[in-house]
């Protein structure tokens, strides 16, 4: 058991208790802490599958942009609803039934998978360069994507703005 | 590291955000719930990409980055919308789709 | 003479259709004007069918006017129209139901444009059948002639009340039946679950022939294997008799007549049900021939039931509309009866009795609509004496009454007989006696209905003090009344007018099926 | 000349018809309407008797339904001596009906008198045209329309309901009778290819004879429902409420009769089935005596006068079934002037007095000396009085029925005879020497009604001298006879007459007694041999109830199984739709499930996993991006 697996465990453990902490916590804020505390640990994941650029994206966009996103929407509607949700939580029996069943399913195929078995067997080193790589291709070979991406995130703040907007009344200035 | 590992870690991280989506009353709760399902996908495409040792992986999960940020923009504009609307919060009941 | 490329069967049947687009350029308001255009066209389809009439070389025989642009290669569909002696005659049906129709309908003031308009279209896929030589082109304009129908009686329809009684009476009771959403839901139903089965059988055709295309006449030269042909003919009897109104697929024929307004009962009772029964003759007979022969029995056997049941139950009914509707029912077994005789005198009477019945059936819905607009309802035993304030109508419901019983020297005669003598000629010579015996309970009902709306002292109970509201027709509504009495009279008199026409394509018919 | 003489005599009615039934203003004044009817039967007319003089044979052919496989059907006439002298009595008849109809339906309104004539023109085409129809399909289409004319003119007044009902049962007995016409008419078409009479006649010997009969049987039963035997004759007594000139031209005089015409012209075919002949003359024979019987306690005067046309055409019916086809029509002949007018007599009687009942008629003889001349020539000749013309017809028919030895229908006959001579003349002794007053002042009717009724009543009076040559005229021998039994016949009609004095005149015996001690038979004949009774129970119970039956079996079973169908269908959904709550989150079950579903199928299930991870296997070829191996990646290497 070298180091490397002691922090691969670690971190697992940390994602692992802080997403559960993410659906079980009676306070959204706290949700939201979480959540951004396991986007965090996710992106310490990146780094050592050596995505050293993703990892960066993963927590300017995820933990900076949407996290405080939803704060923000939390703290707006904090004062409406919050005290009436007692129970935060609906029919836990059928969903924990629901996802562990998923969860199984999944570990299963892949346990099963002759495909995922010869991947397991042919690791290779995690140590190298890729952003240079990654930057090349996707201007290049996935330039296409990348720009009706563009539109579609344009289009998502268009959407948001328009949905998000109070509707003027009549006499309203 | 064993790449079995990875893969059933994120897997689990999955099936928790699954959890949330399916019994989170608040939407907002909810919207967190799809945000760990998508990070869990995210760390497989990464991982799968890492064991193969090409960066479509990588490229993908960037991709999905950025779509859901524009997902939860539109998200939580919707909430907005809808607690603005029906002047509730609680998925449960939110039942327009009932036939 | 128009010259020989002319193509005048696309004349006919898109007229109606370019009809209905102008229509639709037309403002609500212009109350005239959409119904001349409605008129203008129809008569054109009207002249085009005399031409053909007219121009058809009776020594050549076959299909003529033929007009073939290949649409899609691959698939072997083309645009691929020709007439014979039965189509040209439904052609010449349908064109004068049509002009009748516009006629009946020209009082309608809730929406006239889109009435129209959807009648048009119907009209367009009544034409499009009986012209298409292309088995997809034929699915599809059958298609158009089907589902108009169903906003044509939703909106425009009127209800009537059913007691529900008997085993299912919950279910009748719940299912809203006498409705005219009822009726047109249970139409519209009805006949696409008949078009399921023509579409299975059509792409039967195309698969099992080999040939890789829908055209009638090179489907006419396959021969398939016999059991290949009689599922395949199982098929086209299903979907093309739930059209026909063969037993026991009837029963939304009365329902859908009954809640269809004037002119769509006459189009549809008319023309549309005379589809089915061409369907099974030119595509179940013509293509399919040693099954012809095999289902011969059990056309000829259900056509009989069609025949005394639907008379009997004819009988039954207080509802004129209802009378009417089962009296079609009753006459379609006759044509059906005709077509299972596989022989020259029973065919050519099933044709003319499409005809003879389409315009009959036209001339009794649009008294029963003028009826209705008059005394405003449709209960037989509410009427009586109605004679004394509407002669003119009384008239012409006893003309058409009497051609529905079969008097002679009105075309239902004609046809009659001509069945009757092919179905002694058949195979199964016992169908003549139920068949006449349908005829005579046929006359048992009409002149019953006829004396009990028109004859007598005049019922008070019913219009109270207030006699002026029961006019005998007037004006444009003369019209097709007069038409179709004519018709009737015309062929019931000198037959081999259109018999000729007939003959000739039915022979050719018979030549494939007996060969 | 011959061909455009028959033509002369079919198409003026038939042209007054069309041009009255298209022409609204021409129907509706009352002059030029009748005066076309009346000029077009007198056209006809005036052809008809040179018919008769010329004696031709016509035969006249057109194709009306063509046919390439099996024989077309023609449309023709053929005339032989039958059909000219049967032309002549319905054109006379016709025409003195109509004439007389000026004076009788005077106080119709414009329209609806412009409606008789219309129908009468299309009685008259239609009835000549039956007469001179060369095929039996033919002679069926004609049928039918003298019997829709018939129908018509029974429903003239149909405001009436009586008049309504009684129309309606006409058309329904004879059609009931038609639908075996029908069914013989197409047997002997099958067997023989052809409608043509001349054909026919020449290949009915090829036929087996029991098929033959089939056939005849049939098609004499539409001659039972058209010419009112027994047990189809209830509609004729019924059809009374119809105008009385109608009842006098048509279900006295013409109409009536086709039946017996039919027999006679079918006879060629009749001859080969002597089984059905003899059916033919004991229906007549029967339908004779229950005619006259049923007379007897009639109280209506046209009632009466129709039972007694039952009973008479009775007559005609066991001559052609004995064999006498031109004693049939040549009692046809006769028969159809005196009944006619008889008819008119008792229309003129109706006229003036306004009622049908005999017993408020009385001492008319005064009032109405014309009427009452007439109206006894034609009770004398109804019951074969010599020298009226009746006596020459019905003794010929009795001799022969002696002379072929059918003792039993010659003894029904006779009865008859007597029958008829009494219930005549009861009618005469109640109605014109009777000594009760009559309600309304009677008077003698204007002239356009008189006027036929003299000629018919020459035409009565003569009618039966030239036998001789009608026989001839018939090609048909007569045989000389004398013998007792000539004077049989007459014997006993002036006995009957003499009873009737004594009844009804000298009032030695009180008919209502005689009617009590025969009780058992007069309630039988009150209650008409409760056929009425037993067809109105066919209507209302078989032919009802079993529509009843088909209607509400369609309505509730078959069409009930339809509803119920959808009807479950509809319920069934409507439990399924309780699935669908609108909260997200449970359809996301629905979505995992199928995730699921679809994971265990690709990957678990179905046989593509292999190849699945097989093409994996290289993923240079599957997923386009640069092997870490290959870190400088040439971008043309795979163009």
């Amino acid at each position: 058991m070298n180091g490397e697996t002691i922090a691969f465990w670690v971190l697992s453990l940390g994602l692992v208790v802080s997403s559960i902490a993410v659906v079980f916590s009676k306070r959204l804020l706290r949700s939201a802490i979480f959540l951004a505390l396991s986007l965090l640990l996710t992106a310490f994941f990146y780094i050592s599958f050596g995505a050293e650029l993703l990892a960066g994206i993963q927590i300017l966009l995820y933990t900076g942009g949407v996290i405080t996103l939803i704060v923000f929407v939390i703290l707006l509607t904090e004062g409406i609803e919050m005290k009436k949700l007692e129970e935060t939580h609906r029919g836990i029996v059928p969903a924990l039934l629901a996802s562990s069943l998923f969860f199984f399913m999944l570990v299963y195929y892949t346990w099963t998978s002759p495909k995922v078995r010869s991947l397991a067997a042919s690791t290779p080193s995690s140590k190298f360069n890729v952003s240079k790589f990654l930057s090349e291709s996707l201007f290049q070979e996935w330039v296409l994507p990348f720009e009706v991406l563009s539109l579609l995130l344009l289009a998502a703040i268009v959407g948001a703005l328009v949905l998000a907007r109070r509707e003027r009344k009549e006499g309203e200035t | 590291m064993n790449f079995y590992s990875i893969l059933w870690v994120a897997f689990l991280v999955f099936s928790i955000g699954l959890f949330g989506v399916l019994s989170r009353r608040h939407l907002v709760g909810v919207i967190m719930g799809i945000e760990l399902m998508f990070n869990a996908a995210n760390l497989v495409l990464v991982a799968i990409g890492w064991a193969y040792g090409v960066l479509t992986g990588q490229i993908i999960a960037l991709f999905a980055i950025a779509i859901t940020v524009a997902e939860v923009a539109v998200g939580l504009a919707l909430f907005l919308l809808i607690e603005r609307v029906r002047k509730t919060v609680q998925a449960d009941e939110v039942s327009l789709m009932k036939g | 003479m128009i010259s020989e490329t002319f193509p005048v069967l696309s004349l006919i049947t898109l007229s109606p259709f370019f009809g209905a687009i102008i229509l639709l350029l037309q403002p609500e308001r212009w109350y005239l004007g959409i119904r001349v255009t409605a008129l203008f066209s129809s008569l054109i389809s009207f002249l085009g069918s005399l031409y053909v009439l007219v121009y058809y070389d009776r020594t050549l025989g076959g299909f003529q006017f033929i007009e073939y642009i290949p649409i899609v290669h691959s698939l072997g569909i083309s645009y691929h129209f020709g007439a014979d002696g039965i189509s040209l005659v439904l052609i010449l049906l349908t064109s004068f139901i049509l002009i009748a129709g516009v006629f009946a309908s020209w009082t309608i003031s809730f929406r006239s444009k889109e009435f129209y308009v959807l009648l048009f279209l119907l009209v367009t896929g009544v034409f499009g059948v009986f012209v298409s030589l292309d088995l997809f082109l034929f699915f599809l304009f059958y298609e158009l002639a089907v589902l108009p129908m169903y906003l044509l009686i939703g909106i425009w329809g009127s209800s009537t009340r059913i007691v529900p009684s008997g085993p299912f009476a919950t279910a009748i009771k719940e299912m809203g039946v006498g409705s005219k959403e009822y009726g047109a839901m249970k139409l519209t139903l009805y006949l696409l679950f008949g078009s399921a089965f023509i579409l299975v059988g059509f792409l039967g055709l195309y698969s099992f022939s080999g040939l890789k295309t829908f055209d009638y006449l090179a489907l006419e030269t396959v021969s398939l294997t016999p059991s290949l042909q009689n599922w395949l003919f199982l098929l086209f009897y299903l979907g093309f008799g739930s059209l026909a109104g063969i037993w026991p697929i009837h029963t939304w024929s009365p329902d859908g007549h009954a809640a269809a307004p004037t002119a769509t009962s006459m189009m549809h009772a008319g023309v549309l049900m005379k589809l089915g029964a061409y369907g099974i003759i030119r595509v179940g007979m013509g293509l399919l021939p040693e099954a012809a022969h095999t289902f011969a029995p059990v056309i000829g056997t259900i056509a009989v039931i069609n025949i005394v049941y639907g008379a009997f139950g004819a009988m039954w009914q207080r509802d004129l509309k209802y009378v009417v509707a089962y009296s079609s029912v009753s006459h379609m077994g006759i044509v059906m009866l005709g077509a299972a005789t596989l022989n020259e005198m029973g065919l050519n009477g099933a044709i003319l009795q499409m005809f003879s019945h389409g315009i009959m059936t036209g001339l009794l819905f649009a008294l029963v609509g003028l009826i209705y607009e008059k005394a405003h309802s449709r209960e037989i035993l509410r009427m009586g004496g109605f004679a004394k304030r509407m002669p003119g109508i009384a008239t012409f419901f006893a003309i058409g009454t009497l051609t529905s019983l079969g008097l002679p020297g009105l075309s239902g005669f004609v046809a009659e007989v001509l069945v009757f003598l092919g179905a002694w000629k058949s195979s199964y010579s016992w169908w003549l006696i139920p068949a006449v015996f349908g005829a005579f309970i046929t006359a048992v009902y009409v002149l019953r209905v006829l004396k009990w709306i028109f004859f007598g002292p005049e019922k008070k109970i019913y219009h109270k003090e207030d006699f002026s509201e029961l006019k005998d027709a007037i004006g444009v509504e003369w019209i097709a009344l007069a038409i179709l009495s004519a018709i009737l009279i015309g062929v019931g008199l000198y037959p081999k007018l259109l018999l000729d026409l007939i003959d000739i394509g039915v022979v050719e018919l018979l030549q494939k099926i007996l060969t | 000349m011959n061909s455009i003489l028959l033509f002369l005599v079919l198409i003026p009615p038939f042209v007054s018809f069309a041009l009255n039934g298209l022409i609204p203003s021409l129907r509706k004044s009352k002059k030029g309407a009748a005066g076309l009817s009346i000029f077009s039967i007198f056209v006809s007319t005036l052809a008809s008797v040179l018919l008769l003089v010329e004696k031709p044979e016509v035969e006249f052919l057109f194709e009306w339904i063509p046919s390439k496989t099996l024989s077309p059907i023609h449309f023709g006439f053929f005339l032989d001596p039958f059909a000219v002298v049967m032309l002549f009595v319905v054109a006379v008849v016709a025409l003195m009906v109509q004439v007389y109809s000026l004076g009788y339906m005077s106080e119709e309104t414009p329209s609806s008198f412009g409606r008789y004539y219309t129908f009468h023109s299309l009685f008259a085409f239609s009835m000549l045209g039956f007469v001179a129809s060369s095929s039996l399909l033919q002679i069926y289409i004609f049928w039918e329309l003298v019997g829709l004319c018939s129908y018509l003119l029974i429903g003239f007044w149909y405001h009436r309901p009586e008049a309504a009902r009684a129309a309606i049962k006409a058309f329904w007995v004879t059609r009931f009778g038609d639908v075996g016409f029908a069914i013989g008419m197409v047997l002997l078409w099958g067997a023989t290819g052809t409608f043509l009479l001349s054909e026919l006649f020449v290949k009915a010997p090829e036929l087996s004879n029991a098929y033959l009969s089939l056939c005849l049987l049939l098609i004499f039963f539409g001659a039972m429902g058209k010419s009112a035997q027994f047990p189809l004759h209830v509609w004729l007594p019924d059809a009374m409420e119809g105008p009385t000139p109608v009842s006098a031209l048509i279900h006295a005089a013409t109409m009536v009769v086709a039946g017996v015409y039919l027999v006679v012209r079918l006879f060629p075919l009749f001859q080969f089935t002597p089984e059905i002949l003899s059916f033919v003359m004991w229906i007549g024979s029967i339908t004779a005596l229950i005619g006259a019987s049923l007379a007897l306690i009639q109280e209506d005067i046209k009632r009466i006068l129709a039972y007694s046309t039952v009973s008479q055409i009775g007559y005609m019916m066991a001559a052609a079934g004995a064999g006498g086809k031109a004693l049939g029509l040549f009692h046809l002949f006769t028969h159809a002037f005196f009944k006619a007018l008889l008819f008119l007599a008792a229309g003129s009687i109706i006229h003036a007095l306004r009622t049908n009942n005999i017993w408020e008629m009385g001492k008319l003889a005064k009032k109405m000396p014309q009427t009452t001349i007439l109206f006894l020539t034609g009770a004398l000749a109804l019951s074969g009085i010599f020298p009226f013309s009746g006596y020459f017809s019905k003794d010929e028919i009795l001799i022969w029925m002696h002379n072929q030895g059918f003792t039993v229908p010659f003894f029904i006959l006779l009865f008859t005879a007597f029958l008829t001579a009494f219930y005549m003349f009861r009618v005469f002794f109640v109605v014109f020497m009777g000594d009760k007053e009559a309600k309304e002042h009677g008077h003698e009717s204007p002239w356009v009604m008189t006027l036929p009724m003299w000629i018919l009543g020459l035409l009565s009076l003569g009618a039966g001298f030239p036998k001789e040559t009608f026989f001839k005229f018939l090609e048909y021998d007569s045989e000389s006879y004398h013998s007792y039994l000539a004077y049989l016949p007459l014997t006993v009609s002036i006995f009957g007459i003499g009873t009737a004095w004594l009844f009804y005149h000298k009032k030695y015996f009180k008919p209502s007694r005689i009617a009590e001690t025969l009780s058992p038979i007069t309630h039988v004949l009150v209650k008409k041999l409760w056929l009425d009774d037993i067809y109105l129970w066919v209507y209302r119970r078989v032919l009802n109830g079993i529509s009843f039956l088909c209607g509400w079996f369609d309505r509730y079973i078959v069409d009930g199984l339809v509803n119920a169908i959808s009807w479950s269908i509809r319920q069934t959904s409507r439990g399924l739709r309780e699935i669908q709550t609108g909260r997200i989150q449970d359809y996301l079950y629905g979505i995992i499930a199928a995730i699921i579903l679809f994971i265990w199928l690709t990957l678990g299930v179905l046989p593509t996993r292999d190849r699945i991870n097989e093409k994996i296997e290289n993923p240079v070829d599957y997923i386009q991006a640069p092997l870490i191996k290959d870190s400088k990646r040439d971008k043309n290497k795979h163009d």
